[in-house]
């Protein structure tokens, strides 16, 4: 199989391009992504490929829109939402999580609800507390959401596809320090990734860390320092939460014997101490250290950059979690 | 002298007759679904829609069964029930057993029969408003000439995602009627306490949507409204608003058993004296369509049916425990256990 | 201190009404509060004592009440809001978690939001699956918030009016099935329970159970049990999620080495996750077991009561737990 | 005769240069935001008022100030300098330095001063309308004759919290004026392509809220409008609903600097024919107000005064580390660390 080096950004609207051509019933609906380009720009050109009809252009009515989407999806159309920022996906998290997660055991199995949200979540740039939440551990909680956190292109052009043609509603999350990331994707037209099944981002055999999205990047930067001093970590990239591949988990702990897990969200409550729980329930006689978490800061995010900084864990974090238990 | 009579009928006497039996099916359907909340055989919410049979009489009757959409909110049997549910499937599900329409997981709020164009069904108030919205933009994106009803309360039109839905569906001209059931309450709170202006047919008016008010407990005249507006909408293809101005006979739901918290036995007994059964059987001794005997026989064999009906319902198994597992997604299964 | 038998509903009555008779400031809004005496008849003959003024009826529009109270609270006002259930409470998420749990904070301190949002959280009996969530995980895991979760009427007089006379948004969470029970409660005017200190429900040495709300008594039902088998367990009422008294958690994890967390919320990425990544990571040393969990199951809530019942945690799954690692 | 052209002037002369003189202040003001995030001195979003002054001058020289209450979006730099906030710590905020009125926590979006009145400064569209409802349901509760002004953009007006909260201050007789910004852009989708009716001043109709439209461009029209408006709602103790029409003279934000993806350079030179500055100085020289030669002197004071404004808050300190952990709570510390 081909591959070509390309930007998570433009994978993203490869990949939609793609399921596009390949299935008329696929549609982009959300706000500012037609004429406007989407303000990530992840839609760019995309208006003028497809037309009014296939790219839509809403009202800033998230509740609504979603709630249209799955309408539209339990008549078997494919819509892709786009959400501006995950942190708009509050305003419609009613029809996400209580409804169209709900439709297909609600009716029996008579009804089921091919829809992708996607957009990034977490925080960008100086955005302030209301445009900076990580929300895929609110909606992994969910049962009838299907959830993933890819940190690659190559990843996100994978899970997108499989998201696109599944037949519930998923939960497809980006992260605005994403987009720029470059890497090679292949140019397989069916290239899909299964949802459940986590990724080796780097093996090692001292400990391991436990990420997804954007934190892969900073563990495996991480990594590199430690590996300086002789600390040699395995990365495991979750990449998809719901459903969650504790197998591939488990199996490095069981090499390593330790266990970081690293997140943006909060860290208290985050969905991190979900996978850190599981590990130490499941994984008690393999580990020679507590399972350690590395979460963002207990905050609502503050807009001057040094304290936003402040909030963010990076490398410097995880290498202080990982000599804690090292 | 019966074909005189005929001349000046608002239907035809088949029609009639069907409308008279739709209507006392679900009325005494509806009386057996509260006798099985009473005796422990039904559960948690249910609510009848005794008072505003109309509402299913007349709509479901001026849509192409099968083809056009309907979602509602909770008051849903009679939609079921009309649209051509099995009735045992009706009955079975709101009494939790697993030949239910939702398999027991729905329960009386929850009913769905999407084959029959059924669409729920769902317990949010407003909640379902955006997602009929949703089944018209599906309709105008596939070029299909379907029609979506959309029912909702009175309560559930001051709900924020009902004003952004009908502002993209006036943006996007959807082809989806949306029927205002103002039965005066939302559950214990009197409409006057709830809304700033009464009239809500107004709430169409600042997104350019076709409005208007009508009487609800004349069943033959809600046809006519309905099937006028049925045909306009399938034909601009645009939207529309219906506020139709009925009474909530029965209590919000069968465990609301203090009435006069909220409404005098006078104010009642008034708006009952409306019954839009009352109305239509006068109707048609009026006009020689039909005699008290014949009524009599028609309801006796409603009676009978709707006994059958609970009888096989009752009859029928409740799920397997494994269930539970069931259908949470359509192609996989979730973790076991506690 | 005098006490009086009264039920957790009746309590929760009584100390609106003391709340409301000392500050003026006080009042309660909400969907059929009023007039109609309040689903669950926790504000019955409220209305009728302090008129539509301090006892408002609202129409059905969560979000918009929210932001009222909050906007209301911000000028002084100490709004009691109530949420007919808890699950309606997720379409007004964007105002409670997105505004009111911000101005604090984004007002670099000059305004405070006064407010308590309390209402039945969990399953009541064959509601179905849109009107059963537990919602105190999705509120604990969010800065600028309190959440409380009483289990006895004492605690809920205690922890309400500690939650009225805060300054800060306080959620204050009932469970459906606690109303009914009864207890002793201080008529002590001014009786407050502290956020943030758990209770120690049942005192024991074998294995520690950790718990809030209605939960709380099923352990203890599950502790009599094994008493019978001669397993001793210590049953923690959490009681308080944010701020939370790890502190005695740990205490009584240190003395018994074994946890099993329960919680009503479903399993996957409920807040008892939190707890028992908590319990994990602090008291590693401590332990002589993984520390097990005990949670709803991962599915919508289904409406036939069979099926309900398989769904909610009870003293058969508690039994199990502990047996698994005993 | 300047005593002559007084008699007809819309306004005494010192009030006219006032209005002159604050205009050109928050246009000076914010030329200088947007060069602080061009020098990478401002980041995140920044969202200037540029060609919407008046919507500013002509109503908060309207009200009570420090008594009435002010509230509005993201687009609020004017607000809280004409409501007397420092100008300083307005930079300070948004170069994020622990001078600034938020502490730094807040940035250019969420700018608060709370003892003058001023609710901030949200960055949910549609998000703070209710809040504002709940500052005037506090002014009714506590029976002072306050009023709250909460202004909201065109795009926001379709909110549906905003509806919802339409028909409470319609239902509970609120003391607000809902204060649309029609600039005929929601980031860079027009008016036709987000509102169904692109009159949005009709969508008080439902509510028995008091509506109309009125010009946004000439300050002193506006002063007029605005002061006949809130004197009715402090007065009568009703809501009142406003449609200004205004223009979007700079991208939506300092990021967006691609305006032609939604609209031409003609038709933003046409909207620029009205720029309100421009107007007013038309009007002053017509009118013998004002000459050319004082108008430059003024401006030459205001480059000066903003150019101080910016070099004191640009050197004032950024806040320290721990403050991170600093108002999440009112009276409680959170846990510290990663
Ligand atoms: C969002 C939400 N809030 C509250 C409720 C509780 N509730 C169920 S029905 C109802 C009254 C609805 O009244 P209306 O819309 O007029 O419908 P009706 O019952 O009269 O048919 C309320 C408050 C709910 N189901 N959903
Ligand atoms: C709920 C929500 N959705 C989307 C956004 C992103 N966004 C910020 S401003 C804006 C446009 C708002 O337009 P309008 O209300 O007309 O205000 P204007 O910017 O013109 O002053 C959008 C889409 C947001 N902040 N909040
Ligand atoms: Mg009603
Ligand atoms: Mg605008």
């Amino acid at each position: 199989m081909a591959f070509a080096v390309a930007s998570y950004r433009d994978t993203v609207r490869q990949t939609l391009i793609e399921e596009m051509d390949r299935d008329q019933d696929v549609f982009l609906i959300g706000e500012d992504i037609g004429r406007y380009q989407g303000t990530f720009k992840v839609t760019a050109g995309l208006f003028d490929k497809y037309g009014a009809k296939r790219v839509v252009d809403t009202p800033i009515t998230e509740p609504g829109i979603v709630g249209i989407a799955t309408g539209a999806a339990m008549t078997g159309l494919r819509p892709v939402v786009e959400m501006m920022t995950m942190s708009f996906s509050i305003l419609a998290l009613d029809q996400i999580i209580n409804h169209a997660a709900k439709v297909h055991y609600m009716t029996g199995g008579q009804s089921t609800v091919p829809m992708v949200i996607r957009g990034p979540s977490g925080a960008a740039n100086q955005l302030s507390a209301q445009h900076s939440h990580s929300m895929e551990g609110w909606f992994a909680h969910c049962p009838g959401l299907k959830v993933v956190a890819p940190s690659t292109p190559a990843c996100a052009k994978g899970l997108l596809k499989t998201a696109i043609r599944d037949n519930n509603p998923v939960i497809f999350t980006e992260n605005p320090g994403l987009y720029g990331v470059k890497g090679e994707v292949p140019d397989d037209l069916d290239f899909t990734i299964p949802f459940g099944k986590a990724r080796i981002a780097r093996e090692g055999k001292d400990l391991s860390l436990v990420a997804y999205s954007r934190m892969v990047h900073v563990c495996l930067a991480a990594a590199e320092e430690l590996a300086k001093d002789g600390i040699d970590v395995e990365v495991v990239d979750v990449r998809s939460l719901l459903p969650m591949d504790t197998e591939t988990i488990y199996g490095s702990v069981a090499k390593t014997h330790r266990a970081v897990v690293v997140y943006e969200d909060w860290k208290s409550g985050g969905f991190g101490a979900e996978i850190a729980a599981r590990i130490g329930e499941d994984c008690f006689d393999d580990l020679d250290a507590p399972v350690g978490r590395v979460g963002g800061l207990n905050v609502p995010m503050p807009y001057t950059r040094i304290l936003e900084l402040e909030c963010i864990p990076n490398e410097k974090d995880v290498i202080a979690a990982v000599r804690k238990i090292s | 002298m019966a074909k005189q009579a005929e001349k000046h009928l608002a239907a035809s006497p088949a029609e009639l007759e069907t409308y008279y039996r739709e209507m006392l099916y679900i009325r005494h359907f509806e009386e057996k679904c509260n006798f099985a909340y009473r005796q422990g055989k039904a559960g948690g919410y249910l609510h009848v829609y005794i008072g505003m049979e109309p509402l299913a009489v007349g709509w479901l009757n001026s849509i192409r069964k099968g083809y056009d959409h309907v979602i509602t909110a909770y008051r849903d049997h009679g939609h079921a029930l009309l649209l051509g549910s099995d009735p045992v499937a009706v009955m079975a599900e709101i009494m939790g057993r697993s030949g239910g329409l939702s398999r027991g997981k729905g329960g009386s709020m929850h009913l769905y029969d999407i084959d029959k164009g059924f669409y729920g069904g769902w317990g949010i108030v407003g909640g379902h408003v955006a997602m009929g919205a949703g089944l018209a933009f599906s309709a105008k994106y596939r070029e299909e000439d379907r029609v979506v009803l959309c029912y909702l309360g009175d309560g559930a039109s001051n709900a924020g995602v009902w004003f952004e839905t009908l502002n993209m569906c006036g943006l996007w001209d959807l082809p989806i009627v949306f029927i205002i059931e103002n039965n005066e309450f939302a559950m214990g709170t009197r409409l006057e306490y709830h809304a700033a202006d009464t009239e809500l047919w107004k709430r169409g008016l600042p997104f350019d949507i076709k409005s208007e008010r009508i009487d609800g407990m004349d069943v033959l005249q809600q046809k006519v409204d309905a099937q006028r507006i049925i045909d306009y909408v399938r034909k601009e293809q645009k939207p529309y608003l219906v506020e139709v101005m009925t009474y909530r006979f029965a209590g919000h739901g069968a465990a609301d058993n203090d009435r006069q918290l909220y409404r005098t036995k006078e104010e009642e007994e008034h708006a009952m004296l409306r019954d839009p059964i009352k109305l239509l059987e006068k109707y048609l001794i009026q006009h020689n369509v039909m005699n008290h005997e014949k009524m009599e026989a028609i309801e006796e064999e409603i009676l009978k049916e709707v006994d059958r009906i609970y009888d096989e319902a009752d009859a029928s198994p409740f799920p397997d425990l494994p269930e539970v597992y069931d259908n949470v997604y359509s192609d996989m299964s979730v973790e076991e256990g506690h």
